[in-house]
Protein backbone atom coordinates (compact mmCIF):
# COMPACT_ATOMS: atom_id res chain seq x y z
CA UNK A 1 0.00 0.00 0.00
CA UNK A 2 1.44 3.09 -1.39
CA UNK A 3 0.26 6.63 -0.30
CA UNK A 4 1.65 9.92 -0.46
CA UNK A 5 0.67 13.57 0.08
CA UNK A 6 1.08 16.88 0.23
CA UNK A 7 -0.84 19.08 2.27
CA UNK A 8 -0.61 22.91 4.22
CA UNK A 9 -2.44 21.03 7.06
CA UNK A 10 -0.45 19.72 10.48
CA UNK A 11 1.08 16.17 10.20
CA UNK A 12 -1.02 13.82 12.23
CA UNK A 13 1.62 11.25 13.21
CA UNK A 14 -0.68 8.59 14.78
CA UNK A 15 -2.50 8.71 12.11
CA UNK A 16 -0.10 8.32 9.50
CA UNK A 17 1.27 5.63 11.37
CA UNK A 18 -2.10 3.76 11.82
CA UNK A 19 -2.21 4.07 8.22
CA UNK A 20 0.77 1.82 7.38
CA UNK A 21 0.29 -0.96 10.32
CA UNK A 22 -1.78 -3.93 9.42
CA UNK A 23 -1.54 -5.70 6.50
CA UNK A 24 0.72 -8.36 8.03
CA UNK A 25 3.32 -5.99 9.07
CA UNK A 26 5.95 -6.96 11.67
CA UNK A 27 7.63 -3.73 12.31
CA UNK A 28 7.04 -0.21 10.94
CA UNK A 29 10.10 2.45 11.04
CA UNK A 30 9.48 6.01 10.60
CA UNK A 31 11.42 9.25 10.08
CA UNK A 32 9.90 12.43 10.69
CA UNK A 33 11.92 15.86 10.18
CA UNK A 34 11.09 19.26 12.20
CA UNK A 35 11.76 22.54 11.81
CA UNK A 36 14.55 23.68 13.71
CA UNK A 37 15.08 27.20 15.52
CA UNK A 38 18.35 27.57 14.47
CA UNK A 39 19.97 31.40 14.08
CA UNK A 40 16.43 32.55 15.37
CA UNK A 41 14.49 31.19 12.26
CA UNK A 42 10.88 32.06 13.39
CA UNK A 43 9.53 30.29 10.56
CA UNK A 44 9.71 27.80 7.92
CA UNK A 45 7.67 28.39 4.60
CA UNK A 46 7.61 25.35 2.21
CA UNK A 47 7.01 25.88 -1.48
CA UNK A 48 6.37 22.79 -3.81
CA UNK A 49 5.81 21.77 -7.94
CA UNK A 50 2.35 20.64 -7.87
CA UNK A 51 1.96 17.45 -9.86
CA UNK A 52 6.11 17.00 -10.07
CA UNK A 53 5.97 16.85 -6.68
CA UNK A 54 3.62 13.96 -6.07
CA UNK A 55 4.89 12.35 -9.15
CA UNK A 56 8.32 12.20 -7.65
CA UNK A 57 7.32 10.73 -3.89
CA UNK A 58 5.66 8.04 -6.01
CA UNK A 59 8.36 7.37 -7.61
CA UNK A 60 10.29 7.13 -4.55
CA UNK A 61 7.59 4.84 -2.82
CA UNK A 62 7.68 2.58 -5.23
CA UNK A 63 10.68 2.30 -6.19
CA UNK A 64 11.35 1.24 -1.72
CA UNK A 65 8.38 -1.45 -1.53
CA UNK A 66 9.96 -3.11 -4.96
CA UNK A 67 13.22 -2.91 -3.51
CA UNK A 68 12.70 -3.93 -0.09
CA UNK A 69 9.33 -5.40 -0.49
CA UNK A 70 7.51 -3.15 2.12
CA UNK A 71 3.75 -3.98 2.94
CA UNK A 72 3.53 -0.36 2.90
CA UNK A 73 5.05 2.95 2.48
CA UNK A 74 3.68 6.38 3.07
CA UNK A 75 5.43 9.83 2.66
CA UNK A 76 3.83 13.11 4.01
CA UNK A 77 5.12 16.34 3.15
CA UNK A 78 3.83 19.58 4.75
CA UNK A 79 3.96 22.60 2.11
CA UNK A 80 3.42 26.68 3.79
CA UNK A 81 4.20 28.16 6.19
CA UNK A 82 5.15 26.51 9.58
CA UNK A 83 6.96 27.08 13.27
CA UNK A 84 9.66 25.59 15.05
CA UNK A 85 8.98 22.23 15.92
CA UNK A 86 6.45 21.35 13.74
CA UNK A 87 6.08 18.32 11.66
CA UNK A 88 7.92 19.62 7.71
CA UNK A 89 7.78 15.32 6.55
CA UNK A 90 6.54 12.22 7.54
CA UNK A 91 8.47 8.67 5.83
CA UNK A 92 6.73 5.45 7.06
CA UNK A 93 7.70 1.84 6.30
CA UNK A 94 5.91 -1.29 7.33
CA UNK A 95 7.81 -4.71 6.40
CA UNK A 96 7.20 -8.03 7.54
CA UNK A 97 11.08 -8.30 8.86
CA UNK A 98 12.63 -4.92 10.73
CA UNK A 99 15.88 -4.60 8.77
CA UNK A 100 13.79 -3.89 5.45
CA UNK A 101 11.59 -1.03 7.20
CA UNK A 102 14.15 0.98 8.81
CA UNK A 103 16.26 0.75 5.68
CA UNK A 104 13.59 1.14 3.56
CA UNK A 105 12.70 4.10 6.01
CA UNK A 106 16.24 5.62 5.77
CA UNK A 107 16.44 5.56 2.29
CA UNK A 108 13.27 7.34 1.61
CA UNK A 109 14.36 10.66 3.37
CA UNK A 110 17.57 10.39 1.77
CA UNK A 111 16.78 10.60 -1.62
CA UNK A 112 13.56 12.61 -0.87
CA UNK A 113 15.74 15.44 0.26
CA UNK A 114 17.51 15.84 -3.30
CA UNK A 115 14.86 14.29 -5.45
CA UNK A 116 11.58 15.74 -4.96
CA UNK A 117 10.81 19.21 -5.87
CA UNK A 118 10.56 21.24 -2.22
CA UNK A 119 12.17 24.57 -1.80
CA UNK A 120 12.73 25.67 1.87
CA UNK A 121 12.84 29.57 2.83
CA UNK A 122 13.19 30.67 6.46
CA UNK A 123 12.08 33.97 8.08
CA UNK A 124 14.47 35.41 10.35
CA UNK A 125 14.26 38.03 12.64
CA UNK A 126 16.05 40.14 10.15
CA UNK A 127 14.15 39.08 6.73
CA UNK A 128 13.42 35.74 4.91
CA UNK A 129 16.43 33.69 3.15
CA UNK A 130 16.07 30.74 0.92
CA UNK A 131 17.96 27.93 2.75
CA UNK A 132 20.65 26.41 0.35
CA UNK A 133 21.49 22.90 -0.22
CA UNK A 134 23.94 20.70 2.12
CA UNK A 135 26.77 19.24 0.50
CA UNK A 136 25.82 16.03 2.30
CA UNK A 137 21.95 15.29 1.47
CA UNK A 138 24.33 14.76 -2.18
CA UNK A 139 26.06 12.16 -0.61
CA UNK A 140 23.82 10.58 1.84
CA UNK A 141 21.66 10.17 -1.48
CA UNK A 142 24.58 8.80 -3.43
CA UNK A 143 25.11 6.21 -0.79
CA UNK A 144 22.07 4.15 -2.06
CA UNK A 145 23.44 3.54 -5.58
CA UNK A 146 23.50 -0.11 -6.60
CA UNK B 1 2.90 24.69 -30.08
CA UNK B 2 2.48 26.24 -26.63
CA UNK B 3 4.69 25.46 -23.60
CA UNK B 4 4.26 26.02 -19.94
CA UNK B 5 7.01 27.00 -18.43
CA UNK B 6 7.14 27.12 -14.26
CA UNK B 7 9.52 29.11 -12.27
CA UNK B 8 9.89 28.34 -8.41
CA UNK B 9 11.98 29.51 -5.47
CA UNK B 10 14.13 32.24 -6.33
CA UNK B 11 13.94 31.66 -9.75
CA UNK B 12 10.19 32.68 -8.98
CA UNK B 13 10.99 35.71 -6.91
CA UNK B 14 13.62 37.19 -9.52
CA UNK B 15 11.40 36.78 -12.63
CA UNK B 16 8.27 37.95 -10.71
CA UNK B 17 6.06 35.18 -11.44
CA UNK B 18 5.16 31.78 -11.10
CA UNK B 19 4.46 30.63 -14.73
CA UNK B 20 4.13 32.29 -18.59
CA UNK B 21 3.22 30.16 -21.33
CA UNK B 22 5.95 30.57 -24.31
CA UNK B 23 5.55 29.51 -28.07
CA UNK B 24 9.11 28.20 -28.20
CA UNK B 25 11.63 29.91 -30.94
CA UNK B 26 12.82 27.38 -33.42
CA UNK B 27 16.48 26.46 -32.47
CA UNK B 28 16.52 25.51 -28.91
CA UNK B 29 17.94 22.26 -28.78
CA UNK B 30 18.78 21.93 -25.15
CA UNK B 31 16.69 22.97 -21.72
CA UNK B 32 20.42 24.96 -21.25
CA UNK B 33 19.35 26.74 -25.08
CA UNK B 34 15.58 27.80 -23.62
CA UNK B 35 17.61 29.20 -20.07
CA UNK B 36 19.76 31.19 -22.28
CA UNK B 37 17.15 32.20 -25.12
CA UNK B 38 14.82 33.31 -21.27
CA UNK B 39 18.07 34.86 -20.06
CA UNK B 40 18.66 37.31 -22.76
CA UNK B 41 15.28 38.60 -21.96
CA UNK B 42 17.37 40.67 -19.07
CA UNK B 43 15.90 42.15 -15.95
CA UNK B 44 14.69 39.24 -13.76
CA UNK B 45 15.58 36.45 -16.21
CA UNK B 46 19.10 37.49 -16.40
CA UNK B 47 19.37 37.68 -12.35
CA UNK B 48 17.58 34.23 -12.06
CA UNK B 49 19.83 32.52 -14.28
CA UNK B 50 23.10 33.99 -14.03
CA UNK B 51 24.23 30.77 -11.91
CA UNK B 52 23.90 28.22 -13.84
CA UNK B 53 25.13 25.88 -11.21
CA UNK B 54 22.57 26.54 -8.95
CA UNK B 55 19.85 26.28 -11.68
CA UNK B 56 17.81 22.88 -12.10
CA UNK B 57 15.08 21.94 -14.44
CA UNK B 58 12.13 19.63 -15.36
CA UNK B 59 10.70 18.49 -18.85
CA UNK B 60 7.19 17.48 -18.35
CA UNK B 61 7.70 16.98 -14.49
CA UNK B 62 11.02 14.31 -14.82
CA UNK B 63 14.04 16.18 -13.63
CA UNK B 64 17.05 16.22 -16.31
CA UNK B 65 19.86 18.25 -16.71
CA UNK B 66 20.81 21.39 -18.50
CA UNK B 67 22.02 19.92 -20.98
CA UNK B 68 18.93 17.27 -22.01
CA UNK B 69 17.25 17.70 -25.48
CA UNK B 70 14.32 20.18 -24.76
CA UNK B 71 12.16 18.30 -27.60
CA UNK B 72 8.80 19.48 -27.55
CA UNK B 73 7.49 19.53 -24.18
CA UNK B 74 3.61 20.69 -22.59
CA UNK B 75 5.83 21.66 -19.55
CA UNK B 76 9.34 22.98 -18.55
CA UNK B 77 10.25 23.75 -14.82
CA UNK B 78 13.21 25.88 -13.86
CA UNK B 79 13.87 25.69 -10.19
CA UNK B 80 17.23 26.20 -7.60
CA UNK B 81 18.50 22.58 -5.98
CA UNK B 82 15.60 21.29 -3.91
CA UNK B 83 15.80 21.81 -0.26
CA UNK B 84 13.01 19.32 1.18
CA UNK B 85 12.39 17.20 3.61
CA UNK C 1 15.97 13.20 27.36
CA UNK C 2 15.73 9.19 28.26
CA UNK C 3 12.71 7.17 29.30
CA UNK C 4 11.89 3.25 29.30
CA UNK C 5 8.60 1.88 30.45
CA UNK C 6 7.42 -1.88 30.53
CA UNK C 7 3.71 -1.49 30.71
CA UNK C 8 0.56 -3.93 30.20
CA UNK C 9 -1.37 -1.19 28.46
CA UNK C 10 -1.39 -0.35 24.61
CA UNK C 11 1.39 1.84 23.22
CA UNK C 12 -0.07 5.10 22.13
CA UNK C 13 2.37 6.03 19.64
CA UNK C 14 1.35 9.19 19.03
CA UNK C 15 1.99 10.23 22.29
CA UNK C 16 5.38 8.32 22.32
CA UNK C 17 6.11 10.67 19.57
CA UNK C 18 5.16 13.78 21.20
CA UNK C 19 7.46 12.74 23.67
CA UNK C 20 10.42 11.96 22.18
CA UNK C 21 9.95 15.36 19.89
CA UNK C 22 11.18 19.10 20.58
CA UNK C 23 14.33 19.77 22.66
CA UNK C 24 16.16 21.09 19.56
CA UNK C 25 15.52 17.84 17.47
CA UNK C 26 15.44 17.95 13.33
CA UNK C 27 14.65 14.51 13.16
CA UNK C 28 12.90 11.74 15.20
CA UNK C 29 13.29 8.43 13.90
CA UNK C 30 10.86 5.64 15.47
CA UNK C 31 10.77 1.57 14.70
CA UNK C 32 7.30 -0.31 15.83
CA UNK C 33 7.45 -4.05 16.75
CA UNK C 34 4.22 -5.58 15.59
CA UNK C 35 2.36 -9.01 16.20
CA UNK C 36 2.64 -11.11 13.42
CA UNK C 37 -0.45 -13.76 13.03
CA UNK C 38 2.24 -15.91 11.42
CA UNK C 39 1.62 -19.33 11.74
CA UNK C 40 -2.02 -19.25 12.72
CA UNK C 41 -0.72 -16.89 16.32
CA UNK C 42 -3.43 -15.75 17.81
CA UNK C 43 -2.34 -14.20 20.89
CA UNK C 44 1.32 -13.43 21.90
CA UNK C 45 2.05 -13.54 25.64
CA UNK C 46 5.43 -10.95 26.87
CA UNK C 47 7.14 -11.93 30.09
CA UNK C 48 10.20 -9.67 31.63
CA UNK C 49 12.16 -9.48 34.62
CA UNK C 50 11.12 -6.68 36.60
CA UNK C 51 13.80 -4.37 37.74
CA UNK C 52 16.03 -6.02 35.43
CA UNK C 53 14.10 -4.92 32.32
CA UNK C 54 14.13 -1.66 33.40
CA UNK C 55 17.99 -1.50 34.07
CA UNK C 56 18.74 -3.16 30.45
CA UNK C 57 16.72 -0.54 28.48
CA UNK C 58 17.96 2.14 30.58
CA UNK C 59 21.73 1.30 29.83
CA UNK C 60 21.02 0.65 26.01
CA UNK C 61 19.28 4.07 25.64
CA UNK C 62 22.29 6.08 27.51
CA UNK C 63 24.75 4.33 25.41
CA UNK C 64 22.82 5.24 22.43
CA UNK C 65 22.16 8.97 23.56
CA UNK C 66 25.85 8.94 24.06
CA UNK C 67 27.20 7.47 21.25
CA UNK C 68 24.77 9.64 18.99
CA UNK C 69 24.43 12.70 20.53
CA UNK C 70 20.65 12.07 20.82
CA UNK C 71 18.56 15.05 21.99
CA UNK C 72 15.75 12.34 22.95
CA UNK C 73 15.66 8.36 23.34
CA UNK C 74 12.12 6.60 24.61
CA UNK C 75 11.62 2.78 24.81
CA UNK C 76 8.27 1.95 25.34
CA UNK C 77 7.97 -2.56 25.39
CA UNK C 78 4.12 -3.78 26.18
CA UNK C 79 3.87 -6.94 28.34
CA UNK C 80 1.42 -9.15 29.00
CA UNK C 81 -1.12 -10.51 26.61
CA UNK C 82 -1.86 -8.97 23.63
CA UNK C 83 -3.28 -9.89 19.45
CA UNK C 84 -1.94 -9.92 16.34
CA UNK C 85 -1.27 -5.95 14.79
CA UNK C 86 -0.94 -4.49 18.14
CA UNK C 87 2.13 -2.91 19.02
CA UNK C 88 5.04 -4.58 21.02
CA UNK C 89 7.71 -2.61 21.04
CA UNK C 90 8.08 1.26 20.65
CA UNK C 91 11.98 2.98 20.36
CA UNK C 92 12.10 6.28 19.16
CA UNK C 93 15.37 8.61 18.90
CA UNK C 94 15.61 12.03 18.61
CA UNK C 95 18.54 14.02 17.21
CA UNK C 96 20.10 17.28 15.34
CA UNK C 97 20.34 15.66 12.45
CA UNK C 98 18.81 12.82 10.81
CA UNK C 99 22.04 10.19 10.11
CA UNK C 100 21.91 10.02 14.22
CA UNK C 101 18.46 9.81 14.56
CA UNK C 102 18.19 6.78 12.20
CA UNK C 103 21.16 4.93 13.05
CA UNK C 104 20.42 5.32 17.00
CA UNK C 105 17.00 3.95 16.55
CA UNK C 106 18.31 0.51 14.36
CA UNK C 107 20.98 0.15 17.22
CA UNK C 108 18.24 0.13 19.80
CA UNK C 109 15.95 -2.22 18.39
CA UNK C 110 18.83 -4.60 17.40
CA UNK C 111 20.47 -4.85 20.90
CA UNK C 112 16.91 -4.23 22.52
CA UNK C 113 16.60 -8.09 20.83
CA UNK C 114 19.36 -9.69 21.93
CA UNK C 115 20.18 -7.87 25.60
CA UNK C 116 16.43 -6.96 27.48
CA UNK C 117 14.96 -9.78 29.32
CA UNK C 118 11.73 -10.45 27.37
CA UNK C 119 10.08 -14.11 26.80
CA UNK C 120 7.08 -14.23 23.93
CA UNK C 121 5.08 -17.18 24.02
CA UNK C 122 2.60 -17.53 21.32
CA UNK C 123 -0.97 -18.89 21.83
CA UNK C 124 -1.96 -20.90 18.38
CA UNK C 125 -5.25 -22.49 17.74
CA UNK C 126 -3.45 -26.14 19.05
CA UNK C 127 -1.74 -24.64 22.00
CA UNK C 128 0.77 -22.63 23.04
CA UNK C 129 4.69 -22.05 22.42
CA UNK C 130 7.76 -20.32 23.85
CA UNK C 131 8.98 -18.16 20.58
CA UNK C 132 13.38 -19.07 19.74
CA UNK C 133 15.29 -16.81 19.57
CA UNK C 134 16.50 -16.18 15.79
CA UNK C 135 20.38 -16.61 14.74
CA UNK C 136 19.28 -13.05 13.00
CA UNK C 137 19.30 -11.35 15.87
CA UNK C 138 22.19 -12.05 17.55
CA UNK C 139 24.59 -11.21 13.66
CA UNK C 140 21.88 -7.68 13.91
CA UNK C 141 23.06 -7.33 17.21
CA UNK C 142 27.00 -7.62 16.36
CA UNK C 143 26.95 -5.39 13.27
CA UNK C 144 26.93 -2.62 15.58
CA UNK C 145 30.18 -3.93 18.16
CA UNK C 146 32.81 -0.97 17.35
CA UNK D 1 23.71 -15.04 53.42
CA UNK D 2 19.96 -15.57 51.98
CA UNK D 3 19.77 -15.60 47.68
CA UNK D 4 16.72 -15.20 45.55
CA UNK D 5 16.55 -17.25 42.26
CA UNK D 6 14.20 -16.33 39.89
CA UNK D 7 13.14 -17.70 36.97
CA UNK D 8 11.66 -17.35 33.71
CA UNK D 9 9.63 -18.37 30.84
CA UNK D 10 10.09 -22.35 30.66
CA UNK D 11 12.72 -22.28 32.99
CA UNK D 12 9.81 -20.83 35.43
CA UNK D 13 7.22 -23.22 34.04
CA UNK D 14 9.25 -26.36 34.61
CA UNK D 15 10.65 -25.89 37.78
CA UNK D 16 6.87 -24.93 38.51
CA UNK D 17 7.78 -21.64 40.54
CA UNK D 18 8.97 -18.05 39.60
CA UNK D 19 11.42 -17.79 42.69
CA UNK D 20 12.55 -19.02 45.66
CA UNK D 21 15.30 -17.89 48.62
CA UNK D 22 17.81 -20.24 48.90
CA UNK D 23 21.04 -19.86 51.21
CA UNK D 24 23.59 -20.68 49.15
CA UNK D 25 25.75 -23.72 50.28
CA UNK D 26 29.89 -23.28 50.56
CA UNK D 27 31.66 -24.54 47.60
CA UNK D 28 29.40 -23.21 44.36
CA UNK D 29 32.02 -21.16 42.31
CA UNK D 30 30.56 -20.12 39.08
CA UNK D 31 27.01 -19.53 37.64
CA UNK D 32 27.10 -22.88 36.25
CA UNK D 33 28.19 -24.36 39.95
CA UNK D 34 24.89 -23.49 41.31
CA UNK D 35 22.67 -24.53 38.22
CA UNK D 36 24.20 -27.86 38.17
CA UNK D 37 23.57 -28.12 42.33
CA UNK D 38 19.95 -27.21 41.27
CA UNK D 39 19.47 -29.79 38.83
CA UNK D 40 20.81 -32.06 41.06
CA UNK D 41 17.37 -31.79 42.98
CA UNK D 42 16.18 -33.45 40.08
CA UNK D 43 12.53 -33.20 38.76
CA UNK D 44 11.63 -29.84 37.21
CA UNK D 45 15.07 -28.69 38.11
CA UNK D 46 16.81 -31.17 35.98
CA UNK D 47 13.98 -30.65 33.03
CA UNK D 48 14.82 -26.96 33.36
CA UNK D 49 18.06 -26.99 33.17
CA UNK D 50 18.95 -30.50 30.93
CA UNK D 51 20.45 -28.25 28.27
CA UNK D 52 23.06 -25.78 29.32
CA UNK D 53 23.36 -24.39 25.30
CA UNK D 54 19.81 -22.83 26.14
CA UNK D 55 20.26 -21.38 29.35
CA UNK D 56 21.13 -17.54 30.26
CA UNK D 57 21.62 -16.00 33.58
CA UNK D 58 21.96 -12.34 35.17
CA UNK D 59 23.63 -11.73 38.86
CA UNK D 60 22.28 -8.81 40.34
CA UNK D 61 20.27 -8.12 37.60
CA UNK D 62 23.56 -8.35 34.96
CA UNK D 63 24.14 -10.66 32.57
CA UNK D 64 26.45 -13.18 33.12
CA UNK D 65 27.84 -16.16 31.09
CA UNK D 66 27.75 -19.70 32.94
CA UNK D 67 31.20 -19.61 33.67
CA UNK D 68 31.12 -15.91 35.84
CA UNK D 69 31.67 -16.19 39.24
CA UNK D 70 29.05 -16.51 41.49
CA UNK D 71 29.75 -14.51 44.12
CA UNK D 72 27.73 -13.93 46.91
CA UNK D 73 24.82 -12.34 45.07
CA UNK D 74 21.63 -10.77 46.37
CA UNK D 75 19.39 -12.24 43.40
CA UNK D 76 20.61 -14.76 40.52
CA UNK D 77 18.11 -15.34 37.58
CA UNK D 78 17.59 -18.25 35.34
CA UNK D 79 16.17 -18.29 32.23
CA UNK D 80 15.85 -19.05 28.09
CA UNK D 81 17.45 -16.61 25.46
CA UNK D 82 15.44 -13.65 25.51
CA UNK D 83 13.11 -12.78 22.51
CA UNK D 84 11.78 -9.44 23.16
CA UNK D 85 11.03 -6.92 20.57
Amino acid sequence: MIAVAVDARPIDIGAEHAAIAGGGAGGVATFTGLVRADDGVVALELEHYPGGTEAALRALAEEAVARWSLTAARITHRVGRMLPGEAVVFVGTAARHRAAALEACAYLIDRLKTDAPFWKKETLAGGERWVDPRGSDDAAAARWEP
Amino acid sequence: MATEILYFAWVRERIGMASETIALPDGLTTVGDLVSWLAARGGGYAAAFEDRSRLRAAIDQRFVTLDAPLGRPREVALFPPVTGG
